[in-house]
């Protein structure tokens, strides 16, 4: 096929811009795996989930460098938050859909995308000035693993909302019409028929939020209480490795700052697992 | 067919009055185009006979957002028939089809004035149970709508909604609607195969089978085949042929021949002053041999619709 | 091969961005000095030198002083890197940081910290141990109210934890905190918000916050009155100095600012800051 | 009426109570409720403690005794000057890509796919990876330092995905006939590009700017250990400056007392972004026809 020169130029031109893209993707993964391989190599993997604690400023000999307990803080408080923002975010979803009148389902939809805009550290600030102090009245210290979660919770529930909601908006009429006309009352209907054909996308939607729980970083920070620990309860201070890398990075020199970008790391891997997931789930669309 | 037999199943005299004055009016003409065409009716559904009236409209007009649609349709229809709803596109017809079930209520801004009594009771009352209502009328649309769920689900889950709690009442009630439809030995291999995996003729009639399954009085067909090819269509057709006598069937249609293939009954409806309305109703064979309105024969002949 | 090509692409145009950038870099003049100085370290370092550069910057117009805090280990990472021109650090060199060079401009010391309404007025030594080890865990145990006592501690790699561990003769590990926080201030907040915390910080930051009226108290440790005149007498046994760090061959402007910064035309701002000034 | 009442179908009366779906109406207006109410408890918190401290000296005023006084002029600066070195960097990479992608690139194309698929990674990292590696690469490596530069090349890595989704989507709204009308013509592509393309895509590009600002503006972590918290009025991109986001951290965690302004300062924030979404669903209603779904 003929192609002018001056289109060549142009998708020689367009085919670098988007390779930065993917150079991006590779630089970080390089850059990461450069500055963990210090700590890689003289602490080895595998004293990163086997040492007695994490306390990594002793360098290699004499420090410890156990991410277990900040792995197990993340994926406690990501749960957590999935498993409150899930029935809360598709319970918004379906009033939105199926339950508000129409005005006030147009307004609460602006509501929770507002929610949605709302930066990480201002919910972390509410979170310190507000919601740990009152943890704290009915069970000492207050920043806690609870405090974490109820505010992931509330920061990842508009993005279920939101997009459970158009994955529900996408559920074609026909299929509603067809239930009301036997008879269905909208719960059944919604059980039945609506969710089910809306599934994929609201399982998407869950993965996506799981991904924004498990990488947050600023409100956790700021209301967990950062103790390395494996928390007994709900109620214990716990740290999870973002909060972690936030927290000691500034301080951190040779062995320490390599292991910090040890558990950057991990989080890239849990998240390309969560994506993976998501786009094999989607495969059939064009986008996550 | 008797007179005192009317009297019983109009609704009160003091409410329904001109209802019953309409009804009274058109059995006693349709009585007399029944012995007229005799032979040939009663050869095909004995039961359409009774002309007794199922569903009533009175005055029934409905507006979209203030926009009128349709205008003031009175009409009988009878139990045990078919009645088929023509006229051209635009004019009304599937939104009376709507008022008959409250499907009309899913619709933003559409507001029903007049109207629909079924077995005596308006269904624009405000006890009415919608949900019992519409088990009682079933509906089939012009796209056939299977859920996104397996063949069997799509069957028995509203079953189970509206209270059937045996498992295994559920599956004969399935088999026997499948067996109905004909869709039995097509598909009793593969009922936990996605229902959207059927073709356009299958799926119609396992709508068909899905409104027939919860057992309603009442079935109305949205132009059921508009959106099957010949083949599907003449199945589906023959279908609803025989549903005469056992179930009250309306079925909106904008293909003459298969409304008088089908039909006891017509009812032509126009576009008068924007917005729809009934300019002649009767048997099938008197609306097509011998219309009264001008405009209903040049829609019957094809010069105009 | 496309791929790398537009890789190398990239790099080198980052690289051109670089090399741009660095173009402005500090300049010394004669006589007059001036250019930029970055400086990076102890948070709790990093409120007085502050001070400190802007009195400067006025005397030398043509000067501007970065002051950012950070941590005493970024501010070793940072001199060597070369990130920064000078460093804080709320400590005295170690071992294997001999290859730097330090000026002391103020020393300081750590206490601890309780709420304002905690009426514990004074900590033994083997008191402090039990609570931050956690064998006490109800201040009723120490002498106080009745209420579970939370520890701040500080996040592994700060100067003060490190100054606390050693005059305890504990290992980091042996801490049960029951919140971890970074620096001075997020100490001093955190136990100005719950009534049963303890936490420590250094004596200026502490006294300068108490003064201004945020809800803490210092209790005295083991007999030792937590007070500047105790650190400036040398009895105080949780004192500190406070240095300047550098590497390598000092520029122009970065000798001036620690000549200045060491020398008695500061000490108001060190003791408005509530340290004590560096004996010349 | 009492024969109507004897006559009554069954369907007419509505004694049958459904609890599962009684239930779930109560659940689900529970649950909107409370969202609402969340809302209600957070803004409003923010306003009744922001307020008292907001005056229009407080936009302007530099930050004294460590931001307990003054107010976020400089860092309001710096905040523009981060989002400024971001948009530069992200919109033509992001612009160039999408265009690539919608209209260089068959749906299941291996180039496209390595694209797209590294999008959508990148859309999942989180910011505090970015953080690490913008310090890594640009402060250290490339020996930018804590600066404004590096902040904003690093939000820019984060804001690309969001751009060339919505620029994209932006190119493929874009109607097959332009495309066509312009082949039929004799265009070559890029002149069907630059001249009919892109003006027709517009609308999404802005879209997806809005959006991204909205995600950088809000963005602490990635900035933290990148464009580092000097809290003075920058001379040059080289300088360090500090985000407003990151003010409002510094606030709360670091400085006692500092409660107020960062009340005010999280108020400030917050309506700036607010003023970004209304800007961003604005434009999407008027020149889209449709809505944008932020994730």
């Amino acid at each position: 096929m003929y192609r002018p020169s001056s289109d060549m130029l142009l998708l020689a031109i367009l085919r670098c811009l988007a390779l930065i893209a993917v150079a991006i993707v590779l630089l970080i993964v390089v850059f990461l795996l450069i500055e963990s391989l210090p700590a890689v190599r003289s602490v080895g993997m595998l004293r990163f989930f086997g040492d007695a604690s994490w306390h990594p400023a002793g360098g290699a000999e004499a420090g410890r460098f156990n991410l277990t307990p900040m792995l197990i803080g993340t994926v406690a408080a990501a749960a957590g938050a999935v498993l409150l923002a899930v029935p809360l975010g598709m319970g918004s979803a379906l009033f939105c859909r199926f339950y508000a009148p129409r005005r006030i389902g147009g307004v609460y939809r602006r509501l929770v995308e507002l929610l949605a805009g709302i930066p990480s550290v201002v919910y972390g600030f509410w979170g310190l000035m507000v919601l740990a102090p009152l943890i704290r009245q009915w069970q000492p210290p207050g920043q806690s693993l609870l405090a974490g979660i109820l505010i992931l919770t509330i920061m990842i529930l508009p993005t279920v909302a939101l997009l459970s909601e158009s994955s529900l908006r996408s559920v074609p009429r026909s299929y509603l019409d067809g239930a009301s006309a036997l008879g269905l009352s909208r719960w059944s209907t919604i059980r039945g028929v609506a969710l089910p054909a809306a599934w994929g996308g609201i399982f998407t939607a869950v993965l996506l939020a799981t991904g924004r729980a498990i990488g947050e970083t600023m409100a956790v920070l700021m209301v967990a209480g950062n103790v390395v620990q494996t928390p007994a309860s709900i109620f214990e201070p716990v740290r999870t490795l973002t909060a972690n890398i936030a927290l000691e990075l500034g301080y951190a020199m040779e062995h320490h700052r390599s292991a910090l970008f040890v558990s950057g790391l991990v989080l890239m891997v849990m998240i390309v697992v969560i994506v993976s997931l998501a786009s094999w789930i989607n495969r059939g669309r064009v986008h996550v | 067919m008797t007179r005192s037999n009317l009297q019983i199943t109009t609704p009160s005299d003091v409410s329904a009055g001109e209802v019953a004055r309409a009804v009274t009016g058109a059995s006693a003409e349709d009585a007399a185009k029944a012995e007229h065409l005799g032979v040939a009716a009663s050869d095909r559904a004995p039961c359409c006979m009774d002309r007794e009236p199922v569903v009533c409209t009175e005055h029934l007009t409905v507006q979209y957002g203030g926009q009128t649609a349709m205008r003031d349709v009175t009409m009988p229809i009878y139990r045990g028939c078919i009645t088929g709803i023509v006229g051209p596109s635009g004019c009304g017809k599937s939104t009376f089809l709507n008022c008959l079930n409250r499907m009309t209520d899913m619709t933003e801004g559409c507001r029903v004035s007049g109207r629909v009594l079924i077995d005596g009771g308006d269904i624009n009352h405000g006890t009415v149970n919608l949900l019992a209502l519409r088990r009682r009328v079933g509906m089939i649309f012009q796209k056939p709508n299977p859920f996104p769920l397996s063949i069997r689900k799509n069957l028995t889950f509203p079953l189970k909604e509206h209270g059937v709690r045996s498992g295994s009442q559920r599956e004969s009630l399935m088999t026997t609607a499948l067996q109905q439809v004909g869709l039995w030995e097509e598909v009793k291999d593969r009922l936990d195969a996605p229902a959207l995996g059927l073709s356009g003729g299958q799926q119609q009639r396992l709508c068909l089978a899905r409104a027939l399954v919860l057992e309603p009085d009442v079935v109305l067909l949205d132009e059921p085949c508009s959106a099957l090819d010949p083949i599907a269509s003449g199945v589906v057709e023959d279908l609803i042929d025989s549903l005469r006598g056992r179930y009250t069937v309306i079925i909106v249609t904008h293909n003459l021949a298969h409304a008088r293939r089908l039909a006891d009954d017509v009812a032509v409806f126009w576009l008068e002053e924007g917005a729809g309305t009934v300019i002649e109703r009767g048997p099938a064979e008197q609306v097509f041999t011998a219309p009264r309105h001008p405009a209903t024969a040049a829609y019957v002949e094809g010069r105009r619709g | 091969m496309r791929v790398i090509r537009s890789m190398l692409g990239l790099a080198l145009l980052l690289n051109l961005l670089v090399i741009a950038a660095c173009g402005d870099g500090a300049t010394g003049g004669e006589g007059e000095v001036q250019g930029r100085l970055i400086v990076t370290g102890s948070s709790t370092v990093a409120p007085l030198v502050g001070e400190i550069a802007r009195r400067f910057e006025q005397k030398h117009p043509g000067v501007r002083i970065d002051v950012q805090a950070g941590g005493s280990s970024q501010a070793v990472a940072d001199v060597q890197r070369g990130t920064a021109g000078l460093g804080m650090i709320s400590r005295s060199l170690a071992e294997s940081e001999r290859h730097l060079d330090a000026t002391t401009i103020a020393r300081d010391g750590i206490v601890l910290i309780v709420h304002r309404d905690n009426p514990i007025d004074a900590l033994s030594d083997e008191q402090v141990v039990d609570i931050f080890t956690g064998r006490v865990r109800n201040w009723k145990d120490a002498g106080g109210d009745d209420g579970r006592i939370t520890v701040v501690n500080k996040a592994d790699g700060r100067a003060t934890l490190a100054i606390f561990l050693d005059h305890y003769e504990l290992q980091s590990r042996d801490i049960k905190p029951g919140v971890v926080i970074g620096d001075n201030q997020q100490g001093i907040r955190t136990v100005a918000g719950d009534p049963h915390a303890i936490s420590y910080v250094s004596i200026g930051t502490a006294t300068f916050e108490a003064s201004r009226g945020t809800a803490i108290r210092m209790p005295r440790i083991d007999g030792q009155e937590p007070t500047l005149e105790a650190v400036h007498r040398g009895e105080y046994a949780l004192a500190r100095p406070l240095n300047l760090i550098t590497h390598g061959s000092r520029s122009a402007l970065a000798e001036a600012f620690i000549a200045f910064a060491s020398s008695p035309e500061v000490h108001d701002l060190v003791e408005a800051q509530y340290f004590v000034p560096a004996v010349e | 009426m009492s024969d109507v009442k004897s006559s009554q179908p069954a369907w007419m009366s509505n004694r049958h109570f459904d609890w599962p779906d009684r239930l779930a109406t109560v659940l689900v207006w529970l649950v909107a409720i409370s969202i609402v109410a969340i809302f209600v408890w957070i803004v409003g918190d923010l306003v009744r403690h922001g307020v008292p401290h907001l005056s229009v000296s407080f936009l302007f005023e530099a930050p004294r005794d460590a931001g307990r006084a003054g107010g976020v002029g400089p860092i309001l600066v710096s905040t523009g000057l981060i989002l400024g070195v971001c948009l530069a960097v992200s919109i033509p990479v992001g612009v160039g890509t999408a265009m690539l992608l919608a209209e260089f690139t068959r749906r299941g194309g291996g180039f496209g796919l390595l694209v797209r698929r590294s999008l959508d990674v990148l859309a999942g990292v989180p910011s505090i990876v970015f953080g690490l590696f913008g310090n890594a690469l640009f402060v250290i490596y490339l020996g930018m330092g804590f600066s404004i530069l590096a902040g904003g090349l690093t939000l820019a890595c984060m804001v690309l995905p969001i751009l060339i989704r919505s620029t994209e989507e932006g190119f493929r709204a874009v109607p097959d006939d332009y495309r066509r009308a312009a082949a039929a013509l004799g265009l070559t592509r890029s002149a069907a590009l630059w001249q009919i393309l892109l003006p027709a895509a517009t609308p999404g590009l802005i879209v997806g700017l809005v959006l991204g600002i909205g995600r950088a503006l809000a963005e602490t972590a990635a900035l933290l250990f990148t464009s580092g918290y000097v809290d003075r009025m920058p001379e040059s991109v080289l300088d360090s400056g500090r985000a407003l986001s990151i003010h409002i951290y510094d606030l709360a965690m670091n400085v006692p007392g500092g409660d107020g302004n960062a009340y005010a300062s999280a108020l400030v924030l917050i309506v700036l972004l607010l003023a970004i979404n209304g800007l961003t669903f604005w434009l999407a209603d008027r020149w889209l026809g449709r809505r944008i779904t932020p994730q």
